[in-house]
């Protein structure tokens, strides 16, 4: 942990007082010993108090935060033998988005997300997560593989939303994203998504229309970024915490409106602080997904997907 | 300037008719700023005698020019949850939906509708801009769906008209919802293999362009129609430099690939009988 | 007639003296008609002797003849309600291809060729009929098109080749006319293919994968050009005319090999001389082959393609 | 410098192994120029040991190091006419052949076996740079052909490694027709849904990039491997402008989004496995 979100910092200065008394002991000094068990369960209180209430806009700082779980972090501990691919084949290399084939439970399966990076480096390299169209249309052969050689089809959806840059725009960005959807409606596989940080509007359905939706508790999914949405209907992007609000963008709100399939919970004080963990709850979760789909054969799982999202807010009260 | 409506950002702000102009009312040109007798713009589709802009126009106008002597039958597709958010700005959205509903007298920002063009019988879905900037919730949704499952059931072609900023963001994730399930819609089309053309007006942006309105077999644009995902204004900011005069217009587009014929509003009947007749 | 090859200036200049000679009979002077009744039969005599024994080389430069017909004029003499189409749908619009919807005697059907232009303008704005990626993936919309209509596809072929440009080999330039070849084989509908000025390399191979290939009197097809034969081969691009013999690029060769299905003749003196009567030679060659082929079905049709090419070469004599 | 060939272009021109060279034979590394042992860059699968650089080889050398201890089957595939152009420049076609054929004891461009990587079976097509440059004439047609005829019928995935100038020009027409032929080959893969996969080879130009060496469900590269459709100095002619260094390296291909893998010699084989252990 070495970034800490503005409601973290109580939680923090006592995390770094239990270290500093730590150093002190060896652990033959019982009074700083309960000292440190003391303030250790304190520091869990806390933790479990702030986490069990956060408003939506701290849920979007948690989804954003810069030690969350990536892709990368991720793929590694839930898969063996990923052999990333890479390429649209009309265009270039677009690494805001990551995918390959893969084993996973001993079962080949294909395996894509976002991916934001974890440094300078890393975030320029991956465009902060922010695709171009060729990365959808990258991501639309990971489909087509998936489709082709009958695996399950994996996605982990972290972006902000799509890249907004010029050359996006001349190459087609609305239309690489509407592919995406039209190829994922048609897919004869099972599909299964993790909404595992920020799922940004187009830019994240397009690689979220599947079988089963699950998202990390405190995630967020919007149709925009509540600063976009702040702007444009407050007229002021610092109205974004108000925003947030009215977006019903959490989990919880999600699950509510029956968008999405699951909430998977986070270890205490968010995934960032335990990225294993998170791995191995994602990994339940999907087991079970994949389980499920598994016994449907593949027009079965096209009708499912396609009917899924027929029916969504067909069922929500009237008025 | 009453007639210009102020419910919109300034940049989708546009001439919009109301129903009760009088016959001597003038328009001045968003385009070339002339002014344009109200009659004369009606008679001439809302294309502009000096500069040939094609002005927005609502979904009733949009629906009597397109069909045969201007007869049509609107198709009914069912009603929505109301504002599942509760969601509230400056203003309660279900406040913002009936005065939307006052001003336009449509129940949302799409009719749906039946009858022939130049004898070619098809179903269409039209945007109305002065919904809400033409957004998509869940009742556009049930539109194109309707539109399709209608088309289906008579095998007719389907001619989609989107004019829309994009989703509906006051109904949250259930107006992103609409991106897949419109492309539900274009993707029975397809199996069915009946033509589904996408006639793109004014703008065309956002969760809109994103879905159905890239996926006909044929796209057709009105002339300089703004057509794109991101908008201008945020797509300067990422790239801090000017944008090209044409960035995002109907010509932009067809040079980029991503557009088949810029079509001129008087030609559309022609082209679309003449393109659908060669399909069936 | 504005522009004339070398073998034709001798018969150039006889119909320039029978132009003046016109001039100066208002049709009464007997001795000057049968003057130019004699000359006239004698530039028919040399147009005949020329073009009934044009060299390989003499084949090129008629092909390549700026006047030879091009797409744009052979499309409004054969087809009705031709609606060109646009675009790629990834990256831009490429116009050394077109293409689009037509009805062909009634019929409609899918219609495309490479398109070099006729004046310093259009040829620009064609790119000298020279394809980028963009042109075979728009192609190959086309052919999609078709399939998804149940359309006869009608191909006209003239190209040097694919355009060898910087920015075309990073988009992909191999792998958009490869992705034609796979295209062309699946197509369950009838595909038919006329090569009618130059047929260059895989430039023309990508649209020329059909069930039928047709080819006019004085069209070559090749799969170089004698200039990049000879300067390969015999280090000197000035060898081309010895290369073009060697290379058997002439209808008539091509025939001999089973590579082209028929010949179909020119006006006296070449295509150039005569759009009208050599669209209408095309014509009739197109609509017997579209005869033939609609009594095939969808499946036929793909295995006719397949097997006319797996069959090429196999039935040369051994040595 | 006996063992730099001639017979092709410059460009063209690499190290190429003779089946007699003696075991103490100095190599220099095209790349860098470091003197090399022959043996060992033998035993370091003709990758030089100072600057990685990966050098063509024999298409028997290749099939020695891909398949599990060296160990593999050739499977024959149809002869095709001779010379059906009677094709002559400075030489007779015919006499290329011959000569061809003595200098690398193959019959023609294409080896094709089968045997195990890694314990899994497949049908491998190797291209013999050495034999007229890798050129594709009718006989590498029937080859690639035979390859995926073999592999349909086993079951077994195809690897094919492309190392080629392109179509055989002394072939003519007969030449570029290998194009869709070779196509039909990677259809049928396709649609049998058994994996293909291509690994370009030092160079992957003209007729063969543009035909079954694209198609692969994945694209795998050697490392530096020359891969495009016009040469490089066509297209410096063209462009009247210095092309990039990495211009049509695979390097330069991935980031254009063309292939997959940029994979050293040294871990090919377990790649390959992994994958189609992954496939199968
Ligand atoms: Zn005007
Ligand atoms: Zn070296």
């Amino acid at each position: 942990m070495k970034f800490h979100l503005e409601f973290e910092r109580p939680i923090a200065e006592l995390e770094s007082k239990i270290n500093e008394l730590r150093h002190l002991t060896s652990g033959q000094d019982v009074d700083i010993v309960s000292e440190i068990q003391r303030l250790q369960a304190k520091a869990e209180k806390l933790l479990s108090q702030a986490y069990g209430k956060l408003t939506p806009w701290q849920k979007v700082q948690v989804a954003r935060h810069p030690e969350r779980p990536r892709f990368s972090d991720l793929v590694s501990r839930l898969v063996e033998d990923f052999t990333p691919l890479a390429g649209d084949r009309s265009f270039g290399e677009d690494r805001a988005i990551m995918g390959g084939f893969a084993r996973y439970r001993g079962r080949s399966v294909m395996i894509m997300g976002h991916e934001k990076g974890h440094d300078t480096e890393s975030r320029l390299r991956h465009n902060f997560g922010m695709p171009k169209p060729e990365g959808y249309r990258k991501a639309r052969r990971f489909m087509e593989l998936a489709d082709h050689f009958n695996l399950p089809l994996i996605s982990l959806v972290d972006t902000i939303g799509a890249y907004p840059g010029l050359d996006a725009e001349e190459r087609g960005q609305a239309e690489a994203i509407a592919r995406c959807l039209e190829t994922s409606l048609s897919l004869k596989v099972p599909y299964v998504s993790v909404i595992v940080g920020e799922g940004g509007s187009g830019g994240a359905i397009a690689i979220a229309t599947s079988n089963h939706v699950h998202m990390l508790e405190h995630a967020v999914y919007s149709v925009i970024t509540p600063e976009g949405c702040a702007s444009i209907l407050w007229r002021s992007a610092a109205k974004a915490q108000e925003a947030a609000v009215a977006q019903k963008l959490t989990a919880q709100d999600l699950l509510g409106f029956k968008i999405i399939d699951s909430i998977i919970t986070e270890p205490l004080g968010g995934a960032h602080r335990d990225h294993p963990l998170t791995a191995a709850k994602i990994d339940q979760v999907l087991s079970q997904s994949l389980g499920e789909l598994s016994r449907l054969d593949g027009p079965s799982l096209q009708k499912h997907r396609r009917e899924k999202f027929l029916s969504m807010g067909r069922t929500l009260p009237m008025n | 300037m009453s007639w210009l409506t102020n419910l919109v950002p300034p940049k989708l702000r546009s001439l919009v008719t109301k129903v009760d102009v009088p016959d001597n009312l003038w328009h001045r040109c968003t385009d070339c700023g002339q002014m344009i007798f109200h009659r004369e713009l009606v008679e001439n589709q809302y294309v502009c005698h000096h500069c040939s802009h094609h002005m927005r126009m609502s979904a009733q106008e949009r629906l009597r020019l397109i069909f045969d002597e201007g007869k049509y039958t609107l198709i009914p597709f069912p009603k929505v949850a109301a504002d599942p958010l509760k969601f509230k700005d400056s203003k309660k959205y279900v406040d913002r939906l009936k005065d939307a509903r006052a001003k336009t007298h449509n129940e949302d920002a799409i009719l749906v509708a039946t009858g022939t063009v130049k004898g070619v019988p098809l179903v269409a879905g039209v945007f109305n801009f002065e919904f809400m900037g033409g957004s998509m919730g869940m009742a556009v949704g049930e539109g194109i769906l309707k539109a399709a499952q209608t088309a289906l059931e008579k095998k007719y072609p389907l001619v989609l008209f989107p004019s829309s900023g994009g989703a509906r963001m006051q109904e949250g994730i259930l107006s992103l919802m609409q991106l897949p399930r419109s492309v539900v819609a274009t993707t029975m089309m397809k199996e069915a293999r009946l033509p589904l053309i996408n006639v793109l007006c004014d703008p065309t942006t956002g969760g809109v362009s994103a879905s159905f309105a890239m996926l006909g077999d044929l796209t057709i644009s009105e002339p300089a129609a703004v057509i794109g995902f991101a908008g201008r204004r945020v797509v300067e900011e990422t790239m801090k430099q000017k944008l090209p005069d044409d960035f995002q217009t109907a010509e932009y587009l067809l040079e980029h690939g991503m557009v088949d014929i810029v079509c001129h509003r008087h030609q559309l009947p022609e082209t679309l009988a003449r393109i659908l007749k060669l399909l069936s």
